[in-house]
Parts: structure tokens; C-alpha cells; sequence
């Protein structure tokens, strides 16, 4: 079997940034948009660049996530040969071992990534919200001969020291990294998308494994290895919408991100879908005293209230006199009679009682978010 | 239920009201409900009882039926166990007399029937709109030991009728005869389901090859003394879509709250062909009330006591009321919509306004532009 | 290929040869070469070519058709992505004249046509057996921004011609004309598959509604001059399936070691409806030689230069030479049978024996107890 | 979501006895009778018992095993509630744990199983061979008002101490457990096969969790704990064709005896068949030198030699002018002109040159089993 390029996508973070979110859950499976994961997004840019073999890295809590990827039908991943592979840790002959770093990860998968025997390996990581088509990184890749294709993208200056940063000649070519510099010499910031030639890559991350100092991650060992070894490093430039979602707040603000209509990112665009792994509900219900604007609400929702610029997931039951703003609403919520809430996460199954008030200080510059939990 | 076979039969509708919507598919994949077809019904309450040899008989216009069921995964039947079998129905051309259940249809399946293993038949037609539990039904046929079991619903005054609905006399459950006008005092309508023996099911087509009369429901009421005929009630709510106005009542039966509830919350799921649509937007100015809306909807605009389906587009300053939008409209600015039902893929350009009347609503067929 | 639609025909056979095994299915169905169905052959070949738009034109015996493609998951296509659409032929009955490419069928699905993404549609019949991949011929079609392409094949004289074939002329790979009938001294005949822009197809459908004319070859042949169009050659094996005779000659091809590795072996596979059976029990007694064997069979006999089906039971002290034995057939005891072509689901009787010709094999038709 | 009888499959073992067999591959993954990997049997049997929530739990190299079972639809396991799931060892807040034991692995699943809120759950192991309506098993056990039903069948007297045996009184209640016994004081044998009553079995492991000394295996730890409290233990007898295939001897044996016409365990029964996750390849072809007796032989293969009472698995070329004789071959294996081969197994892609012979030795009872590893 030959494949030119296997995607493998790093999912197995518990994302502890994002609190309760991810008790249950790992952190790729969170809810995003109402009706998506968050590795929605990563596997449908693979279904949209034609890559049609993906090793999803599991580790944190994978039962929501195993059981949503499935046989990857929903990306129609399902080929006969190639499609989603879930690969969890696993016990060999001489014991198990958790992975303990994101290139470790892969480095116990190298058998996998060998089966197809690709020339190109695309490493991603499932939590970050953007539409990018990988072929065309790949092309990039092949012209410049590269070793390993980084995607970055310009972000402000005064964000730069936030980012890893990458300095590049004309050619693209990375001439120096900086991880969140105090004096960042461009603003070019890593995505944490990588192209490797599969050779090079291997062999890396074999070094890597026997090296007793390293941490076993791309980031922080093994891409500054490879740029210390000399190898061909090209920064592939970027630009579009795109998010970490790490924290409640960024969280928060990428799925209110949706609601605007001049936001670039555009979940309508039929040349550019984002599929998901769709339940059957019911249509939605809108009650006769409803009153809907500017919101995201998805099937088998019934709406007897106020809801404005808020994202509401299946199954969820808004009752009467209430009003919801800037709320994102996880599965199966219930909202009893005359609550009011602001800027609030409620997660799957969360019972509001009708007399429970939330409304954000209008003192505070930056509103506090409140998540509450089933 | 191991011990049965379901099957869907295919209705010609000769209704003109309906016409305008069966040219391009059959009655049984009439969209429906904001997002269902009218066979997802019927084959969701079979699956829900727990039947897993189905069958279903399709038209010449078979398209539409075979994309939508696939192989049945959306029902969670499965290709393996081969679960779900689409039919061809007999090409022989129409016969005089309106059938109920034409057994020519059998005939040209006796291979399913023959081979799928059950001793009893369950058979419905596709149009049916109600969330209904088969096993009562069976469990009556079984005790009584029934060759042939009729669901039949109480007539109430506010049921609709249709012409060629057939009534039944029941003695004791058992039924006593069969009528096909409302000749006497008889308020037990026969709802067009019925369980039947197999064995005695393949007697009838042996029967008909010989006799030329191809009607089971005649066959049934001819050989009512001989055979054990037992009845079973059918207790829900429940509507037959034959005519537009039918169409209309039992989409707008959804926005009352008790109706929506008995048919997709309180027992098993509807299930449908699953459409990855993101999840609707409501835009700013919209202002959407007591409506059914599906998924993948954009909607810039007043919406009232209507039936919006999938994809809609809807742009702003217009109103819509008391419609039946199906998937993948396009509405424009300014448009004013009331009594109006549209086919899907159709566009209403800016500044429209239509107007039906409630028993006369105005229809756009499918794939027009106005 | 992405921008691409593949379209395999519906071919109506009408060779009385094979009558005996289209009466319940169509000829896009019969069951090849063990385990296959005569479509996945071109099926497989789309596919493969990477082809991810195919629409399937049934037939009104449409039943094996639906339950042997599915949703298509076994030849890699998505139901997500609808890969696959089956689609109704015309039901308006059969003009005349034999046509290569009906457009009525194609006329009957301009939906399909319109909203399928790409600009070119590959049309193939359903009863090639060939592995073939299209992307040389579409390669040629696209560097000369051709119309139309037609694939041809050298005509040696080992190769089994059809009366109603068609002969082309090149000049420079472009096609100068288009004949009949075997008039002149060519030797490029049309192997029915060709690929075609899809805006001079639709331009053609709008064409063919006025002047009532619609076969394809015609409308390409009449515009000859108009139209870019180009010639890309097949070079591997082909046998087209319209006779008895084809079909028993393409069958017994399998038996020779290069064309079975040319099919199934150098290059991608053909794929068709996964069927669940044990693996092949070869008894004690049992002597099989120089057959092509399905799964799931029961063998206590000796088998000779056949093509053995899945599921087949022969009992001991049998003989089976030169036969074709479809799925689930049940031969005896002590039977003897040479040159004999037996559909699916035939049973022989033990100490029977049926002795064909070459070139006038016995049939047993489907279901048949002997 | 209720659902009265979840099956837990514990597929996470090893099989080291069967040596090369499982370097690469879990035990339940090992190919058996040409096709069928041993794992098809108890799904297949929970297909067959109307058993439709299948948790598999895995630990040992489960790539080969994760990609087999798939969504399950190779057993009609896919419905959309329900179905079968894969559950590897997984990190928590806490980290990881990999399965300690039978009962630890069922115990780090507690969630999984609470989803289903099951009144029973079938514990099932993936190494016999054997076919078994669950469901009367089921049946029994809620008949006697059971807190745990064991399955036992009767083992030839001389072949008792091997096994782990019960006593019951008339009533089928066990009264005693001999595991491995000098003396038998009967000869029913335990097959591995457990009902238990949810509510009892959860408490049961949490208790088990708790306590150091224990090795969390049922047999060991958790069964002995319920019956000295003095529950309701029951032996479900069975009785048919019931095999360990642990060994590559006892391997080897129940492989050759699906060629026996005698034996009672019948692939071909459409009653009560026996499925598995087909790949699709060509037919077989059989050369015109070819001669075949006694055989099993699958989709894919090229025979052109002698084969005589073996097994064929998938895609094997039997060149010509060869002799196999109680010969198992694995996926993919080449023999070339002229070997002769006896009493072998030929592992996955095996490639035998033709100056190979292997005969065994007529003056030993028991010849010596080859394995031949790629």
C-alpha cells in the first residue's frame, strides 16, 4: 500500500486549561459552534486536501472521541484502504508506555505510519479552529525540497511574544527560532502544523526517543535538532482565520466568532465544509412566545424564550421567560422558567432552576465567564 | 418480533392536489416535518418495534427513495444482516379499481418473501404520520392465534376521512365484516395496517395467479369466515397523507406542542437520512416564532407559524407565515409569503409577495424561480 | 480526476442468448467470474481511476441493482459525500433504433448532471469486463481541450465483434469519421466509452428535446466537424458482454493464468458486494483443477476448467467440466455435467446428466429443480 | 439510554504461548480456520444472542485488532445506539493506568457500562472457540434469580485438574471452586464465561479496587470475594464443541479440526453463522496441476500444487509441484516450486523457497508443530 502523505493528528491533550469542559472529555471533543468538536476541524481540512489516511493519537479520557470519530465515515474517512485510525497507547512485548511527549507520540507509531509508506508525514493537533487546505502546503513542501514545512501565519506585533516565532530569508527558508521572545525579530508565528519528509522524520524521532534529556516534543526538541542538523526548514506562509481555543476565554470569544457576520470564517461555504458526526434529533422548535436573534441553534432544541447572540447544541430546552445572552449552551441543557443568564457556559445536561440570575457587571471591562457544570 | 417481516408498500397517489410534488418522487419520499420524508414514519416505527427484515416496495421513480434509505444505516439496519431490502414493485400498469394492497406488488417479490425468515407479515403503507408501537398489535395476533389481524382506529368526529376508507364490524376483537363505504353505525376504521400469516399471505398470491383479482383486503373480506381475523387498536394520534390538505393539516399539527411531543419525544426516535448541515443561523433582525425549523437554515427575516426545512435562505425584511418552505429555498428581501407551499430548490426573488388562502394555499414546484 | 463525473449506462440486451438470465435482473447484474457482477468491472475501473462522482442508470428490474451497489461503501465511495447516485433510467418505453448512449436516461437526470461537480462526464457501459484506467484517456482529452474523446481498440482478428459496433477513422488521434457499419478499411472500433464536456452534453439534451433525435453517437457523429473530437486508444484486455457466446468466452478467459492476473492481479482491484461465507471446504474426495472458485462452497466432486460461484454444494461422485455454476446452486450425487450453464439458486438431482455443446451450453434457468 | 445486557470482551491479552503468532498482533486477532480471527467467534455469538452493546477492551498491540472490528458492521454491531467499542487503557486527570487485571480493566470501565444503565453484564473472553446463544444463558441466570452465572461444561475426569472446577448442588448452585485441583471432586469446568447482576459485580469491583493484596483477576480475586459473601453463584451448563486455543498445539488442533466432517462445530450452519470482517479479493484460482483434498481455502489464493487436509488463508500462492499436508497458512504467504511441507504453521506473508522440506518424523506420537514466521 502506498499513500504520499498520512496525516497524523495529536489528540490525546486533556486541554486542563479548559476546566470543567474536559473532565470527561478530551479536549479535541469539546463542543464548538453548537453542533461541532473541536477535531472537526482539522479532519475535515484533511477530507478537503484529499488526505485520506489519519492516525488520530488518543491518550486523555478517549471514550467520547473514539466513539464520535468512529470509522470515520462522517469524513468520509472510510475508504476500503486508508481512512481514521485511532491510536491509543498500547502494551508491546516489553511492557506499555504512556506517550510522553507529542513526537513521542508518533515515534511509537512508526510501524503504523509505515504500513502505508508515505513519502510525507502532515503532523497536526486537534485543538485549534481553522480551514486550511494541506495540499497546498504539501506542493510547498515538494517545490522548496524541503526537510519540514512549517505553517505559519503574521500575527500582531504586540502578540508576538506569545507565539513561537520563526525569522525567514526570501526564499522562506527558517533562519532562526524564538520561543515566546521577550523581542520577537518578526511575526511570524508557528500554527503547529508540520510537513516532514517521512525519512527524515524517522530518523529523528528515533534519535529523539534514545536522547535521556529530551522531552519528546516537536516544539521544544526535535524541529530545533533537525535545524540544528542543517536540515531544509521552510516557514509555509498563512493566512486566514485561525484560533487556539486552549482557554475558556479564547474558547469563549472563537465561538462568539461565529456569530459574526463579518467574521472570515465562514461555516456556510459549500466549496470548504466543515462535516461532523451527525446525531439525529428532531427540527428545532420554536415556541410561540420565542424570541431568536443573532444565534447559532441546532436540531432537537425546543426555544420557548429570549435568546440572543448565543450558541445553542442539540437537545437543548430553553422554557419560558427566560432570557439568554452571549450564552453557549452544551447538549441537553435544561433552562427552567424565568432564569436569566449572560455571558455563561452551561455544559451538556446543566439544569438551570428558573431563579437563578447571571448577568455580567457592566463595570468590569472584560465580563466574567461563567461555566456551569451538569 | 424475530418472527416477522415488515413491509412498506408502495402508493400510487392519484390525489391532483399532490401532483405537482410526485412528479419527480414517490408519496413515500414526500418531504415532511422540516426535515423527514413520509416513509421515515412508517419504517421508524417498524425498526422501533423491533423488526429487522424490512422491506420496502418502490416506484418506477425510485430515485429519491434509494438515496434517502441507503442501505438503512440511519435506521440501524444493517447491509450484513441484509436488514433492509428496496423492492421493485410490479410493472404490470395500473388496474381499475383502486388497490389497498395490490399483491401483484407481492407477487413480484415472493423471493423476499419466501426466503426472509418470519412466519408473519406486518404491512403499512408509507404514508403515515404517527408514532406507533407494532408489538401490541403482534401480541394480539399471536395469542389469538390470527391469520390475519387488522389496526383499526375509533372514528371521532374530528378524524379525516377519505373516500375510499374502509370500515370494519368487530365482534369481541374479532372482525365481523368489512365494509368499503360507511354503510352502517360503524365507528372503527380500518388505518390501512395490518399483521398477516405468512403462509396464508403466499395462498393468496397462489390464489390470484389463478382468479385475476389481486386486492388482499378483497381476498381478506371474501374469506372472512374461514379465516381468524382479529383486530387491533390504534390508540395515538395519526394521519394519512393522500390529498394537500391532508399535507398541510398534519404539518401544522407539529407546532402544537402536544402533537410535536407524542411523535418525537415521548416514545422512539424518527430517524431519517442524517444531512451535515450547520447548525441554523438566526441573523440579527430575524424574529422567528411558533415555527418547526431544520438545520442549515439562514435566516434574516419574520418567520410564523410555518414549517421551514433544511438550507433555507431567507433574506431580511421579509415575512413569512403559515408556509411550508421546503429544503433548499431561496428567499429573498422584502418577499411577503402567507398560505404558500414550496417545493424544494425553489428562489422567490426581492419584493415578491404571495398570498394563498388556507384551503387553497399557492404551490411552487419544484426548481421554479419567481 | 476531481473534475470529472463518471456515468455508467443502463443497456437494455435484447440478444435472446441471454434472455433466460435477464428476466429478473438486469444485464448490468449477472453475476461473472465467481463472485462479480458484470458492473463492477467499469465500477471498479472509475473508481480506481479516481473517479468520486459516479452516477449508476438502473433499470425498471432495478431490485439486484439497489441491494448489490448499497450506498457504494464497498467500492470506497462515501455516503457522506454522495460518491454514488443510482438514478432512473427513462421509462419511455424503447424507440427503434438500437442506441449506443440513450440521452432520454440522461435527459430523465439533468439534476444529477448539473449539480454534480466537474466539467467532464466519463461514460461507460455496464458490461465491459476490462481493468482499465481512464486517466490516460482522460489525460488526452484534457491537453486537447477535446469535446469529446472516444476510446477506441485496434481490431485484430482474434477479437469478437458485434453487429452493431461502430468503426472510426483517425486522423492525428482526432476522430475524421464516424461509420456504421464495417464499410471501409479501419480497424478502430468504439468500445462504447468515451468522455464528453459536460456543457456539450447538456448543450445536446437541449438539442435532442426539439429535434426528437437522441442517441449520443449520432448527435457526436453528425457534428463531427464542429466539435474537437479525439481518439485515446485501449490497449489491455476487453470482452464486452451483449451474447451468450461473449459471455461463455470472457468466463472461460478467466482460466487462463494472464488474463486472470491482468484483472485481478497487476493492476487495482475490482471490487464488489462483500459476501460473508466460510472458506471454500474441498472434501476428501474431492478433485478441483483448473477452475476459478467463490467462497463458501461445499465440494465432494471433480471440477474441470469451470467457474465455480459462492455457495455451491456439489455432492460426491460428481463431475462438473467446462460449466458455469452460479450462487447457491445444489448439485447431487453422482452427476455429470459438461458445458452447462446453471443461474443462481438451481438444484440437480443426484445420478443426472446433462451434456452441452460448445457453443450451445445447456441453461438452467434461475430457480430451476432438475 | 437503557439496554438490559452489556457484553464486556476482555481482547487485551497477549498470548504469549502462542508465540511468533502475537508479536505483532493480540491473541484475539490471530487468524483461525483460514478467514476468521479468533475474536469473530464471541462477536459473532453476541450477534447471534440479540447482544448489541459490545465494550472490547484491549492493551496488547491493538492496531491490528481497533482496524478489524472497525464500527462493528462486520457483525451488524453498528446500530446507532449500541454497537461495539473499542476501550484501550486511557489517561485521567489523575494520569494513566493500564489494565492490571480481568477485573481492573472491567473496573476502569465502570463509566462506559453506567452509560448503558444495564440490569446484566456478560464478561466474555477473546481466546475460545466456540459457538453459544448467550441470550439462554441470560435467561438462566435471571430463572434463578442469580447474582453471577457461570458457564461450566463437563471435561473428560482425566483432564479436570487442568481446569478450574466447580461443585453445585441440584439447583446448579456452585458450592465449591477447585481451581486446578489434584483431586476433581467433579468434572465441571469453568469456560470464562460470566453473568453478573451489574449492581452486585460494580460493587464487587470497587471493593476489589480497593484492596492491595488482590491481583484484580476474576477468577482469583473477584468470584472467590462474591461467594464467601455468600451470593448467588450458579453454573450454567453447557455443553458443545468448546475450545482454548492457547497453545500452538491446542491451536493447531482446533484449526485442524474444522476439516474434520465428524466434528460437531459447523462453519457452514446459516442458523447460527459465524461472521467476520471480509476483505474483498479475487476468487480462487485453481491451477490446472493443481490437486486439493480436505481443505479449507479462501478468496485470493493461487494454488497450483498439492494441498492436503490444510488450511488456506487469504491470498496464498501455492506454486506448483508442492506438497502441503496439515499445513496452516497465514495471509499473503508464497511457496515456491518444490516444497514439501508437513505439520506446519506459516505465519502472515511467510515465503518459503522450494529446497524447503519439512516431514515430520513417523516415529514420534505427536509430531513436532513448525511455525514459520515471515
Amino acid at each position: 500500500m502506498n499513500t504520499e502523505c498520512v496525516a497524523m493528528l495529536l489528540a490525546g491533550g486533556q486541554g486542563s486549561r479548559l476546566g470543567d469542559l474536559t473532565i470527561n472529555n478530551a479536549k479535541p471533543a469539546v463542543l464548538f459552534g453548537g453542533k461541532y468538536r473541536i477535531i472537526d476541524f482539522p479532519l475535515s481540512n484533511c477530507m478537503n486536501s484529499d488526505i485520506d489516511v489519519v492516525g488520530v493519537l488518543t491518550q486523555y479520557r478517549p471514550y467520547i472521541l473514539n466513539n464520535y470519530i468512529g470509522d470515520g465515515s462522517a469524513w468520509a474517512l472510510d475508504q476500503i484502504q486508508g481512512g481514521a485510525h485511532i491510536l491509543p497507547p498500547y502494551m508491546g512485548q516489553k511492557g506499555g508506555k504512556w506517550y510522553s511527549g507529542t513526537a513521542d507520540a508518533i515515534y511509537q507509531n512508526i510501524d503504523f505510519i509505515d504500513n502505508f509508506n508515505p513519502e510525507f508525514v502532515l503532523v497536526l493537533s486537534g485543538d485549534h479552529i481553522y480551514k486550511m487546505d494541506y495540499s497546498k502546503m504539501l506542493c510547498f513542501h515538494k517545490a522548496k525540497q524541503a526537510d519540514l514545512s512549517i505553517a505559519v501565519m503574521d500575527v500582531p506585533w504586540e502578540d508576538a511574544h506569545r507565539f513561537g516565532i520563526v525569522n525567514t530569508d526570501e526564499e522562506e527558508r527558517i533562519q532562526a527560532f524564538q520561543e515566546k521572545p521577550a523581542i520577537p525579530k518578526s511575526n511570524k508565528a508557528s500554527m503547529g502544523i508540520y510537513v516532514f519528509s517521512w525519512e527524515i522524520l524517522k530518523k529523528a524521532l528515533q534519535e529523539d526517543a534514545g536522547n535521556r534529556e529530551s522531552e519528546h516534543d516537536f516544539g521544544n526538541d526535535v524541529i530545533p535538532m533537525l535545524y540544528e542538523s542543517n536540515k531544509r526548514i521552510y516557514a509555509y506562509p498563512y493566512s486566514g482565520y485561525w484560533r487556539d481555543v486552549g482557554t475558556i476565554q479564547s474558547y469563549f470569544d472563537a465561538n462568539m466568532d461565529l456569530l459574526d457576520p463579518y467574521c472570515e470564517f465562514d461555516l456556510t461555504d459549500r466549496n470548504f465544509r466543515i462535516f461532523s458526526n451527525n446525531i439525529s434529533r428532531h427540527p428545532q422548535f420554536i415556541g410561540p412566545e420565542a424570541k431568536i436573534s443573532n444565534s447559532l441553534i441546532c436540531d432537537g432544541c425546543i426555544v420557548c424564550g429570549q435568546v440572543e447572540h448565543s450558541i445553542l447544541s442539540h437537545d437543548v430546552r430553553i422554557h419560558r421567560h427566560n432570557i439568554l445572552k452571549n450564552v453557549i449552551v452544551h447538549t441537553g441543557a435544561i433552562i427552567e422558567d424565568g432564569a436569566i443568564l449572560e455571558n455563561c457556559i452551561l455544559g451538556g445536561r446543566a439544569r438551570i432552576k428558573g431563579d437563578v440570575r447571571l448577568i455580567a457587571d457592566e463595570l468590569e471591562s472584560v465580563p466574567q465567564i461563567h461555566v456551569i457544570n451538569s | 418480533m424475530k418472527n416477522a417481516i415488515g413491509l412498506i408498500l408502495n402508493i400510487d397517489c392519484e390525489d391532483p392536489s399532490l401532483k405537482e410534488f410526485l412528479q419527480h418522487r414517490s408519496l413515500s419520499t414526500l418531504p415532511f416535518g422540516g426535515r423527514y420524508r413520509l416513509i421515515d414514519f412508517t419504517l421508524s416505527n417498524m425498526v422501533n418495534s423491533g423488526l429487522s427484515h424490512i422491506g420496502v416496495i418502490g416506484s418506477n421513480k425510485y430515485n429519491s427513495l434509494v438515496d434517502h434509505l441507503g442501505t438503512g444505516k440511519e435506521w440501524s439496519l444493517s447491509r450484513k444482516t441484509q436488514d433492509l431490502s428496496i423492492l421493485a414493485g410490479a410493472n404490470s400498469g395500473r388496474l381499475g379499481h383502486k388497490m389497498k394492497v395490490n399483491l401483484k406488488d407481492l407477487q413480484n417479490n415472493r423471493d423476499f418473501l419466501e426466503t426472509a425468515s418470519g412466519e408473519h407479515v406486518i404491512i403499512s403503507p408509507p404514508n403515515h404520520i404517527t408514532s406507533f408501537d407494532y408489538r401490541n398489535a403482534y401480541e394480539i395476533h399471536s395469542q389469538n392465534n390470527s391469520d390475519v389481524t387488522l389496526i383499526y382506529k375509533k372514528d371521532d368526529s374530528t378524524y379525516h376521512l377519505h373516500d375510499d376508507d374502509i370500515y370494519l364490524d368487530l365482534y369481541n376483537k374479532r372482525v365481523s365484516s368489512i365494509y368499503y363505504k360507511k354503510e352502517q353505525q360503524t365507528n372503527y376504521f380500518f388505518t390501512e395496517m395490518l399483521i398477516i400469516k405468512k403462509s396464508i399471505l403466499i395462498q393468496f398470491l397462489d390464489l390470484c395467479e389463478c382468479t385475476g383479482d389481486w386486492d388482499l383486503m378483497d381476498m381478506i373480506a371474501i374469506n372472512l369466515d374461514t379465516l381468524r381475523v382479529f383486530s387491533a387498536e390504534h390508540t395515538g394520534y395519526l394521519k394519512r397523507i393522500k390529498t394537500l390538505e391532508n399535507y398541510m393539516k398534519a404539518s401544522m399539527d407539529l407546532l402544537e406542542y402536544d402533537i410535536m411531543r407524542e411523535l418525537f419525544l415521548e416514545k422512539a426516535s424518527i430517524h431519517t437520512k442524517i444531512k451535515d448541515n450547520h447548525p441554523s443561523i438566526y441573523r440579527d433582525s430575524s424574529s422567528v416564532s411558533h415555527s418547526i425549523v431544520g438545520s442549515g437554515c439562514n435566516i434574516d427575516g419574520t418567520i410564523f407559524h410555518s414549517i421551514i426545512f433544511r438550507d433555507i435562505i431567507m433574506g431580511s425584511d421579509s415575512q413569512i407565515k403559515n408556509s411550508i418552505i421546503m429544503q433548499k429555498c431561496k428567499i429573498g428581501n422584502h418577499v411577503t409569503l402567507d398560505y404558500v407551499v414550496m417545493d424544494k430548490d425553489t428562489k422567490i426573488s426581492d419584493y415578491t409577495t404571495l398570498i394563498g388562502k388556507p384551503h387553497d394555499p399557492i404551490i411552487i414546484k419544484k426548481g421554479t424561480v419567481i
